[in-house]
């Protein structure tokens, strides 16, 4: 039952569903079909919750977060990006929401969002260039290791997309490798523990 | 002598970006930061032909505090006393979302008692919330006397909140587990009281306004947000019940112990700013209700778990605490990296989300619509900042 | 499921009939007692739940001394680092037979005391500096604190022109406290 | 040296006058924030003199205190001269107004027009005021008081010629002695179409809620006297109570039998009277929300300006018989 707005959505096309807890969908995409994803869930009448960035060893992790107004359940997009191209394609002409919520990633992180109609910043001082959130190496953690559930794995080389991949990647981080291809797969699928407290 | 926005004209770069898609003959002016209707220091520019407004923009970040930062370096309960602070309003819901997603991570049962005395709280928070709007909002349509009754009452909830929780505004009062004091008789009886003497008062609000036929007029008709553009824009909260949607987390996704009792979920299909008003109004009605029933069938026992771990140190993971709050879903993503501070927090503020949409529903409207429509969006400033 | 409701309409005839029931409401008001407090003749009555800021607890056999145990908890606890605990430390000599040192009870302390003149370091607290400016009221510390050593003061009329008035030496205020009620 | 009696006696009254509008905004601000207190369960001015009677006094000297400022971009001669435009013909007008028997300024037999003719004098000094001081909110709420002004002109003039027809005369002193003692005997007994529209285009005319879009201080932060502060702003400050009193003296004279009143007639029932419409005045603005500026104009063209032709016509068709 709780799977069934989960397999609606994989019906309608988005990628596998790769990780259910109680009432949360995981998705995680690659950047380039990730409007496609939208599209699809915007079809089915979600609405969309937030759109943040994290920082992780492997690259940025943009999350969009999209819930239904009659159906309980989250949906969650989730997309690595290289720290070297931080580039991912807006959602905005989809869900002019995120529009905001773009903008401030670009604040926050430097993030460029393509085909955003306006990505100056929003609540940052226009004159600088702060990028608050990064983190530093010493403090940055890895993407797998806070969600092992989740394990990248090697896109098989698009031979077309890499302009940014095999060149000047740096041997600093071992998930260069992986965001060389710009994106992350994640396979296992898990029921992570059930989480709702309020649960009764 | 007067500056035409086709003129050259010095202003910051907001301004001298807004101004580059500006038409002949138009009046670009700044409303905001520093206006009565913008409630705080949103700042919205705007393009006019005579009183109509061809664009708006609104302009943020005048008190950005960067509170997803202040997350990434402090430990999570230090973290707790931030919450009040993004929304002063409904400061409740803002410690319960966090608190959720804690205890999410940390897999903490809340006791019962603890869950009772949670709803009761952030009910009474939420009418607080809705008294402060209903008058503010007024005032924003010229109405002065209606916010000195409102605020009236918002003392007495208040001063009930203050017995159990220490303060007025700011709450810190949710803590990972449960509640840091439990209610005291004083306070029991103190929101029976006040459960029927706002019973009395709210059929004296709809006199005073709510029939009053110029408010009517003002309100009726604009300002219209269809369901589609609220799922665009991510609107939640009385704004999207006011499009006719029936969604509230209380009912939909019930946390905590709502499902326990029995409420409507007021919505109303018209899509303008009296639908919204009205299930404000309707809401406060509800909150009230919920809160007599809580009362009634509040159990004893701690509100505390019996053992809380010394230091919040969340397994690896994360979490989204989510809860309705007055002005629609808060949501609060946390990524623990299993230290005591959070990795990466993340704050969906409602406002935020439904202020996006300013710019699509006042194209093309009156100058005294636009500050009805954003009172009938009820914002916090602090909140869509952070 | 409650029924998704329309807006109700309002002929003119009702219209102009509800500025007259708004002219009653307001007039009814008008002649209704007022609510106000006037602030410096009369006081509110709800100040005794004020939490203000944060007060050290006197122990209950020694008003004199505090109940803290300078596990320096709190300043960890406090988000905005306003809490600073001033220690000193002194080597005493252990006395011959104190057996009625409660502070100090462990079983270190025993073999300690029966090891020929060993010099015991002792901590005592000086001062227990608060700084009010920073606080944010939040009640981490008293939360934190094991022994309980720290209250919630509902002291509401804190006024100066400094801020170094607002750092508080929470210790010399106890004092100062319990001289003033076994004085008075 | 012969100077005319008619002279001395004006300038008696002019002096007389001054101390009155002086003594008038003192009162009306004192009596404003007094009731608005009252009706939010507040005590209203409370710390300056017994019952914060000095509190006007006090704003007073406040507002004569300070420094008077001028924007740098702001139009030097016309900044300055809309308050004065503002506030000087206020003399004028109360100049005719019979405040009992005897007790006139000026007989004149045009007074009404005259009251007529220079109330539209405010609207030039409002506009004025918001084109000088070159800001864009002041220039909106000059706009907007040049289209309502001139719009509620209208229906008012349809009703106050109603009642000119009426009485067939345009001296006020004889209007009053036209009506009766007794209140059923007042003109309101006659004309309540009449005084509905004269009350509401008054209210619209002073620029009070609801219809105070000029100053909308909501939407346009204060609207014309945005950029005013001194006794500038207080020129304008005094000027519109002084307009209020003035049109409830006229509607007083027109509809309320004027000096006319049970027992003793005099200036007292004349005062108390205007007093009271003074305070529904004054109710009616801390009860209702403010229109909207379109509405606004709907309600003077859709409205009131048809019912003020019908009235017209009716009271024609009347005295005609």
């Amino acid at each position: 039952m709780k799977q069934s707005w989960v397999d609606q959505l994989n019906a309608a096309g988005v990628p596998k569903c790769t990780e259910v807890r109680k009432g949360v969908a995981c998705f995680c995409l690659e950047s380039q079909n990730l409007l496609d994803s939208v599209r699809k869930i915007l079809e089915l009448e979600y609405y969309l919750q937030d759109v943040s960035a994290s920082d992780f060893q492997e690259g940025y992790l943009l999350t969009y977060h999209f819930a239904h107004f009659e159906e309980p359940g989250q949906a969650v997009f989730r997309v690595l990006i290289s720290h070297e191209h931080p580039q991912v394609p807006s959602i905005s002409s989809f869900y002019q929401g995120a529009i905001w919520h773009e903008q401030e990633c670009t604040d926050f992180y430097g993030i460029e969002f393509t085909g955003h109609p306006d990505l100056k910043p929003l609540l940052l001082v226009p004159e600088e260039n702060l990028c608050p959130l990064r983190k530093d190496a010493r403090s940055k953690k890895s993407f797998l290791d806070i969600f092992p559930d989740c394990k990248l794995v090697e896109a098989p080389p698009p031979p077309e997309s890499e302009e940014n991949a095999g060149g000047q990647e740096s041997p600093e981080e071992k998930a260069s490798k992986k965001k060389g291809s710009g994106k992350s797969k994640v396979q296992k699928e898990d029921d992570e523990t059930a989480q709702d407290s309020g649960q009764a | 002598m007067l500056h035409y926005a086709h003129e050259q004209l010095q202003g910051d770069y907001y301004t001298r970006a807004f101004q580059a898609g500006a038409q002949e003959d138009t009046l670009i002016i700044n409303m905001g930061p520093q206006h009565p209707s913008t409630h705080g220091v949103l700042r919205i520019i705007l393009e006019l032909h005579g009183e109509y407004i061809l664009r708006a923009e609104p302009v943020l970040g005048y008190v950005h505090r960067m509170q997803e930062k202040m997350g990434e370096v402090k430990t999570y309960p230090q973290y707790l006393a931030n919450m009040g602070r993004v929304d002063y309003l409904h400061a409740l819901a803002w410690n319960w979302a966090y608190v959720r997603a804690v205890e999410q991570l940390l897999e903490l049962e809340v006791p019962e008692r603890a869950e009772y005395v949670r709803v009761i709280t952030c009910e009474l928070n939420r009418i607080t919330s809705h008294l402060l709007w209903w008058g503010a909002y007024l005032l924003d349509l010229g109405a002065f006397t209606p916010i000195m009754y409102g605020f009236a009452d918002r003392e007495r909830a208040m001063d009930l909140l203050q017995i159990i929780t220490g303060s007025r505004l700011t709450y810190c009062y949710y803590t990972f587990g449960g509640v840091t004091a439990d209610l005291t008789p004083q306070f029991i009886d103190g929101t029976k009281d006040f459960c029927k003497y706002m019973r009395t008062r709210l059929p004296m609000y709809k006199d005073l306004v709510t029939d009053n036929m110029i408010l009517r007029h003002r309100v009726d008709d604009i300002g219209i947000i269809s369901v589609d553009m609220a799922r665009r824009y991510g609107v939640t909260g009385p704004n999207l019940r006011g499009s006719g949607v029936e969604h509230d987390l209380r009912r939909n996704t019930p946390y905590s112990i709502y499902d326990r009792f029995d409420f409507e979920i007021p919505a109303y299909e018209e899509c303008d700013a009296l639908a919204r008003y009205l299930v404000r109004m309707d809401e406060m009605e509800q909150s009230i209700s919920i809160i007599e029933q809580a009362i009634q069938s509040l159990p004893e026992g701690p509100v505390m778990p019996p053992k809380m771990p010394k230091v919040i140190k969340p397994p690896k993971g994360e979490a989204y605490g989510e809860v309705e709050g007055a002005r629609g879903v808060i949501g609060i993503h946390v990524i623990s990296d299993g230290t005591a501070t959070p990795y990466r927090i993340k704050l969906r503020a409602p406002s935020f989300s439904n202020l996006s949409l300013f710019a699509e529903v006042s194209k093309g409207i009156l100058l005294a619509d636009a500050v009805s429509i954003l009172g009938s969006l009820d914002l916090v400033i602090p909140e869509i900042d952070r | 499921m409650t029924m998704i409701k329309k807006t109700p309409k309002q002929s003119t005839l009702q219209g102009i009939k509800s500025l007259f029931v708004g002219l009653k409401v307001t007039g009814r008001n008008f002649v209704m007692p007022q609510i106000t407090t006037h602030y410096p003749r009369k006081e509110v009555s709800n100040l005794a739940t004020y939490r203000g800021h944060v007060d050290l607890v006197p122990k209950e056999d020694d008003p004199m001394t505090s109940k803290c145990i300078l596990c320096g908890q709190c300043a960890k606890a406090c988000p905005s680092n306003c809490i600073e605990l001033v220690i000193r430390k002194e080597e005493v000599e252990p006395p011959p037979d104190e057996e009625a040192q409660p502070d100090s009870g462990s079983k270190e302390e025993a073999t300690a005391k029966s090891a020929p003149k060993k010099k015991k370091v002792k901590r005592i607290l000086d001062a227990f500096m608060l700084n009010y400016n920073l606080c944010s009221l939040c009640g981490q510390c008293v939360q934190t604190c094991p022994v309980d050593s720290l209250e919630f003061s509902t002291n509401s009329y804190l006024a100066g022109f400094t801020r170094e008035e607002f750092i508080f030496d929470l210790l010399e205020r106890m004092r100062n406290k319990q001289k003033a009620s076994s004085s008075g | 040296m012969n100077i005319p009696p008619e002279l001395i006696h004006i300038s008696i009254a002019l002096a007389a006058i001054a101390a009155f509008i002086g003594l008038n905004g003192l009162v009306l601000v004192y009596l404003e924030r007094k009731v608005a207190g009252f009706i939010q369960r507040r005590p209203g001015p409370y710390e300056v003199g017994p019952w914060g009677l000095l509190q006007p006094v006090a704003d007073a000297v406040k507002l004569v205190g300070k420094q008077l400022v001028r924007p740098k971009v702001a139009d030097p001669w016309l900044y300055w001269a809309a308050p004065l435009l503002s506030f000087t013909p206020i003399f004028l007008l109360f100049l005719v107004i019979p405040f009992g028997p005897t007790l006139t300024g000026m007989e004149f037999n045009y007074g009404l027009l005259l009251i007529l003719a220079f109330t539209g004098l405010n609207v030039l000094a409002l506009c004025l005021a918001g084109w000088s001081s070159a800001n864009k909110y002041s220039l909106l709420g000059a706009a907007r008081s040049v289209a309502q002004s001139i719009a509620y002109e209208i229906p008012l003039l349809l009703a106050v010629l109603a009642i000119a027809f009426q009485f067939g005369t345009l001296n006020l002193t004889e209007m009053v002695h036209q009506q009766g003692q007794w209140p059923w005997q007042w003109n309101i007994m006659f004309q309540p179409l009449a005084f509905v529209i004269y009350f509401l285009c008054a209210i619209a005319e002073t620029n009070r809620a609801p219809f105070d879009l000029p100053e909308a201080e909501s939407e346009l932060t204060a609207g014309f006297h945005t950029e005013y502060s001194g006794m500038a702003f207080g020129l304008f400050f005094l000027a519109e109570y002084a307009y209020i009193i003035v049109v409830s003296c006229v509607a007083v004279v027109l509809f309320l039998g004027g000096w006319q009143g049970p027992g003793a007639p005099g200036f007292w029932w004349f005062l108390l009277k205007v007093y009271a419409l003074i305070l529904v005045i004054i109710w009616i603005r801390w009860t209702y929300p403010r229109v909207r500026f379109d509405q606004l104009l709907n309600i003077n063209w859709k409205w009131l300006l048809p019912l003020a032709l019908v009235n017209l016509l009716l009271t024609l068709i009347f005295v005609k018989i």
